[in-house]
């Protein structure tokens, strides 16, 4: 399933190797950043990469997420608004 | 006397080896009543007129035998107080068979030894006799151990999974996984590290109490190996009545769910060893949950599902997304799921 | 979790499936006349099985499961492979826990395990390498399964076995490439599909632009998706939005992991370490041209086809792919024509305990999932 | 449905697979009472006034798993019967616990299984509860069985090594080392073959047999790992006597000295499975001896010995050559001698 | 038992030790002056034991417990040497169970077993050989251990494999030859002895012609004894008999299986496998010049030492033999200057589960035989 | 100890690699003829030879045997006379 999962780059291991420790909700384990590094391993570091068979490989564009997230938000809130809508005209239906 | 530092084949022989090895690192901590091939026994709560003996046994084999939480013995002790303690019964005997490897070090059966001491203790249960053999390099995995339990069960009591009605309540006393999580997490070969404990841990103490709240607990399981998603299959099946669970209130920790997505795993699945699952009538269920919060091992407790008239034998979860899957009995082992 | 729970609100999944309702009605879509949308991956299909969004999508859209689960499409030869290389003394053999329970003639690796096959479960091929380092008078073999998202992965690990001279290491390569059976469904003329969702953790590896022939040559939509529940819909809207509006083109709602070029440094990797085979055999599907992926000759120290001289143009080796077993119609599962419980072999002959074919072996597999979330067995009551 | 040959780790997972087993192969048989986590037993000789309870546990871990005269779990039911009727106890529950290798053949686990089933019924005992592990492969070497055995100790019967008195007479009932040379010739890895049968065999009505026509009997031992010799030194520490033996009239079979002359071996530390020592008032000697002659499992009976004032704690032999030696425990593992 | 028990009747031993002792008597042998005949062999030493024979000759006459035990005269760095090799990844070592126990300065075979060790028992060399044939995947190597008894077997089956060309076979070879430390203790000048038995098995091989220098050179009567305890009074009487009579000769009263020049065919592998080392170092002993064998040459394709390059020669061996232990008379004891209860370590530091030196350690040697068979500590009492 | 143990050799089991079972009180064991044989293996059934770790070291001389057996059954009766003098003796001296 190419199961891949968010981490965040919270320790360099072993930066002759380009070897990391990412974590996942608390769980930790050594990652190589080869697919990622482009300066320094340190550069890295606090940020989040797609994780997937101990290799980051891929890192995650914040600013993308947020973009995704609040056009997923935005639509959220409409919906909240429909379904309110919705609850407020049952109601009164019932009420009537 | 002892000298080695390293159980050889020598110390199962059945010579002064042997002998040393039990006296000093069994006998000399488990202080079991008499020194015959069999441990002879009284207790006045056996001979009250509709009491009834329990008897359950089960063989540890956990790698590694040390771990965050726990070790072999400590789960040796709990898991068949809880076998007991789930069928309402009250742990009264224990007994203990460990198979050792050659090369296991006797610094370790003197930690596992002493973690059985002291939870037995805890537990106000005796270990009364047991047994040691040893087994060469390769024809064990260091350690395993069986513990059998005797306990009684009250007049009157009689918890069984035949008896869940729909409505039923079900009740967990705290996170679920976290042993199989932590577990998995030590072994290492997966390089993974956590900072989880197994919730190892007897309940007999929990059950009593639960007991004494809410008299009319229908029954009981605790949920070892298959996880939740066993026990719950397996009550569904002996009630034949629907169990439905929604997946917005199980208990889980961050880890766990953080493992499990790493890995492919479903936490239902997860082994616990101190976690146990019952169902009270739907009136019974505050008092029930409030007497396990009120005692550390129920501390996590939640409601997490009821019994139901549909689908009998099946068990259903609400899932967090809005939708409804069924909560199946494992297939085969569940292996980690990368690729 | 962070960049995976925000993605699971409920709240926008029903803004959503309400888009996507009005989209299928607007469309005419009904039960009986859906809009089929391939999702490629099986992390998707899982996705889609773990989050019922199968049954809270509007009924006029069908979910078509397609090959992209490296598992399910393992031939039953190359497992046979894997077991002889596994049996030779002195050989770790070391897979993902995927591969385990995938049947072989001789049964699975668990089975080879079972009688004494010394077989682990890494979770990472570093970890394989490591055993290798570790265990100097044991030959370490690591059984490379997946696609473009795990093969730079395992090339990464043998660049640096070359680079460290670790002679006890070698791959059983069975890297394959998503684009070459999508094409090869697209030809069929029997193709019912609307649209496709991308891999998304593909793309991450390969960009997006492998897939411009599904919009350019063959005139289907097809949006790369993450695998949390809301970027399937999103991804779900996307296509319909497409059909809606009569277009056609490779669109990534999967911008936050997704580069549009894909990665350069798994791309050199792969490049240096891999060539292309003239075909593979994908269980289910038959050879497909150029879609499996081989090592090097100038790594042909770290690859296990060569050190054990298994594998294609082995002697003695069947040059027919395996015929399907019998009653097994997971061709017709995969390429769309049919539903897993409409197989007669489903949860008859065919279980995740006995798996029959491709479909059941892995629990991303459509038929598994279909069983292992009840949607088969809830709906026949 | 088990459609399985072998046992895979799936099979001890805590899903289908297990429950499948389980059910197919173990409960099938044995037949517990009811599917409870523990069994619920009643016996109105537990609740005779003065009656006790007594309880023992051994793990078998024998090698091979089948061999001439029995398999893992006829040892294993009769160990633990053999282990209670030496107590005076009789046998009434027994607990089976399986640690089973990955790559077990099913069809050896349905015949251990059986054999188990049949031994029990013939000694008039119930397999009331049980459990299964799996390990993985070299984990475990095939098959592992515990049994935990659980019985009554009839009002005012009491056998203790501590009550052998000097002039208390020693009894066998039968030929020494049969399962220990049986044992090792049938491993193979010597190359020696024989027509030797362990001696393999449940004691519990032969116990009773001579303690009807010896209630006098003192204390019984059955002389398992560590031979005659482990299970006489602990008798003559216990009781604080001298224990003084007779080469000559050892009942041995040929084929044990011989195969004892090959590997320079012992017999007096060969196990044994089905022969146990006895010591009884002189007087009672000719009864509790006939009543063993009397069943098969004591047709080869005899007077070996007895406690005597001298050198207490110590156990002595005149050799067939007229010498006197002393058989001390073993040091170690006994150990083939041959260069 | 044929050929075993009638040499165990209790009545010919009566008669037996009936004209032991008139022979004592009439040489004026008391228990502060006795008579001491040297059985050379652990057997003997055994059998002296196992029967109470000690306790039951005539008190002139004092047995004194010769070096002829190979496991007691095996030195701690041989022993290391085993564990060496056992350790080696891929080796399956197989011994006799005597050398299980014997303490090495990294401890035993056992705990080298219990480490992790591939380490098997075997009865026979050739079935060391024959797990050679059935693992071709390991190294099988055996541990040539014994007198010139055993010595031939070895030999036979390295010729059997050379013959069969197995290549993963060889031999630790560890065998040594009896008349060596028999000449240096008959050079010592604080020698006591008085006369001998001569091990029977060895003789079976060599014949008895080798003893011929300890009439002919050293004036001392030597009788070559059968293992049955009417062998060895038999014997013992023997010697009483040339010592009444003022000779001293190579007799033979194992007739029945050994030939006066022992088994030619043994005789020959022998030479055609084994050279002389010019020392070998006993336990207990030191150095003895010529005292031990070795492959030669032509069969170093079996010769463990050069296959893994240990033994005499190797890099970082330290040249001088390990001292004893401190406090052990192991040396006084097995020339016949003290008996093992005045020892100051027996039973106190040095046990047969903890031995301290080397006749503790096989329950052949002079000291486990005296704690097993309760000589000592029922003469303590 | 160079245990050694009388056998008789009771088959041949591979002729031309000389092997043949041995018994000892009813115990077999394949062992190697190789040191003892001379003309063809089957000449040597229902001998008895010397067994030593797997192989027939020594054949066993009947005769010798006998002639070693005579000689302390001669020992052992004068023995018997001796013994029966003595207890007569005794009971003589007892009775006076
Ligand atoms: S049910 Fe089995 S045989 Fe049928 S399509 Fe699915 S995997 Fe193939
Ligand atoms: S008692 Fe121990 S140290 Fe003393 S002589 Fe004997 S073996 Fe050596
Ligand atoms: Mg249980
Ligand atoms: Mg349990
Ligand atoms: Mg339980
Ligand atoms: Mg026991
Ligand atoms: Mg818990
Ligand atoms: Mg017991
Ligand atoms: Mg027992
Ligand atoms: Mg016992
Ligand atoms: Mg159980
Ligand atoms: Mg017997």
């Amino acid at each position: 399933m190419c199961l891949g999962i968010p981490g965040q780059i919270v320790a360099i291991s072993d930066a002759a190797r380009l070897m990391a420790v990412a974590e996942v909700s608390g769980v930790r384990r050594e990652v190589s950043l080869a697919p990622v590094v482009e300066g320094a391993p340190e550069d890295l570091l606090g940020r989040w990469a797609l994780i997937h068979v101990g290799f980051a490989m891929s890192l995650i564009d914040a600013e993308e997420a947020a973009r995704t997230l609040a056009a997923l938000r935005d639509l959220g809130e409409a919906q909240e608004t429909l379904e309110a809508m919705a609850a407020g005209q049952a109601a009164l239906e019932g009420r009537a | 006397m002892l000298r080695d530092t390293h159980v050889t084949l020598a110390h199962g022989g059945g010579g002064q080896a042997m002998r040393d090895l039990i006296e000093e690192v069994f006998t000399a901590v488990f202080a079991p009543p008499g020194m015959e091939d069999q441990a002879r026994l009284e207790d006045p709560r056996l001979t009250v007129p509709g009491a009834r003996l329990a008897m359950t046994t089960d063989g540890f084999v956990v790698t590694p035998i040390e771990f965050p939480g726990g070790d072999i013995g400590k789960i040796a002790v709990c898991g068949t107080i809880n076998d007991l303690a789930v069928g309402g019964a009250e742990p009264l005997w224990l007994s203990a068979a460990f198979i050792i490897e050659e090369g296991c070090e006797v610094a370790l059966l003197r930690r596992v030894v002493a973690s059985m001491a002291a939870e037995a203790q805890a537990a106000g249960v005796r270990i009364v006799t047991g047994d040691t053999k040893v087994v060469g390099r390769g024809a064990a995995d260091g350690l395993f151990v069986t513990t059998t339990g005797v306990g009684v069960i009250p007049p009157g009591r009689d918890l069984a999974a035949g008896r869940i009605r729909p409505g039923d309540v079900a009740i967990v006393n705290g996170p679920l996984g976290d042993h199989g999580a932590a577990i998995l997490a030590a072994r290492g070969d997966l390089a993974l590290s956590t900072d989880l404990r197994s919730d190892c841990a007897a309940l007999g103490h929990l059950m009593e109490a639960v007991l004494a709240a809410a008299p009319g607990v229908r029954a009981a399981r605790d949920a070892t190996r298959g996880g939740l998603a066993a026990a719950l299959n397996e009550m569904a099946g002996a009630a034949g009545v629907g169990i439905e669970i929604d997946e917005a209130v199980l208990p889980l920790r961050a880890e766990v769910r953080g493992l499990c997505e790493i890995l492919g795993l479903d936490p239902l699945y997860l082994a616990n060893e101190g976690t146990l699952v019952l169902f009270v009538p739907p009136e019974e269920a505050p008092a029930a949950l409030a007497a396990m919060q009120a005692r550390p091992e129920g501390a996590g407790a939640a409601i997490i599902g009821r019994a139901t008239e549909t689908r009998p034998g099946r068990v259903e979860m609400q899932t967090l997304f809005g939708g409804r899957r069924i909560v199946d009995m494992l297939v085969g082992e569940q292996l980690p799921r990368i690729c | 979790m962070k960049y995976a729970a925000e993605f699971r609100d409920p709240t926008a999944a029903r803004a959503l499936l309400a888009r996507i309702a009005a989209r299928a009605e607007g469309l005419g879509a009904t039960r009986a006349r859906p809009i089929r949308i391939m999702e490629i991956c099986g992390g998707h299909t899982h996705a889609i099985f773990r989050y019922g969004l199968d049954r809270l999508v509007h009924e006029g859209i069908e979910f078509i499961h397609g090959p992209g689960c490296p598992v399910c499409v393992l031939p039953m030869a190359r497992v046979d492979e894997c077991i002889e290389i596994a049996e030779r003394p002195g050989v770790i053999f070391t897979t993902f826990g995927d591969a385990m329970r995938v049947p072989g003639r001789r049964g699975s690796l668990i089975a080879a395990r079972a009688r004494g096959a010394d077989i682990r479960m890494v979770y990472s091929p570093l970890d394989a390498l490591e055993l290798a380092r570790r265990n100097p008078a044991h030959e370490v073999v690591f059984f490379g399964l997946g696609f473009e998202t795990t093969t730079p992965s395992t090339a990464l690990t043998i660049q640096a076995a070359a680079r460290e001279g670790i002679g006890n290491f070698s791959v059983f390569c069975n890297h394959i490439t998503v684009p070459e059976p999508i094409r090869v469904l697209l030809e069929d003329p029997h193709m019912v599909l609307d649209g496709f969702i991308g891999p998304g953790h593909v793309s991450m590896v390969i960009g997006i632009h492998p897939y411009d022939f599904i919009a350019q040559d063959f005139g289907k939509p097809i949006v790369v998706a993450g695998f949390e529940p809301l970027d399937l819909l999103q991804s779900v809207l996307m296509v319909l939005d497409q059909i809606a509006e009569g277009r056609a083109a490779v669109e990534n709602q999967y911008a936050r992991v997704v580069p549009e070029r894909g990665n350069p440094v798994s791309l050199a990797a792969m490049a240096d370490v891999y060539e292309r085979r003239p075909s593979f055999e994908w269980r289910g599907l038959g050879e497909i041209d150029a879609s499996g992926l081989r090592i090097r000759p100038a790594y042909a120290a770290f690859d296990a086809e060569a050190k054990f001289g298994v594998g294609y143009g082995a002697p003695g080796r069947p040059a027919a792919p395996e015929p399907e077993a019998e009653g097994c119609a997971c061709g017709a599962v995969m390429t769309g024509r049919m539903k897993p419980p409409a197989c007669p072999a489903f949860g008859r002959g065919c279980t995740p305990e006995t798996p029959l074919g491709a479909l059941m072996v892995s629990s991303e597999g459509a038929c598994a999932a279909y069983w292992q979330y009840g949607g088969a067995r809830a709906a026949a009551e």
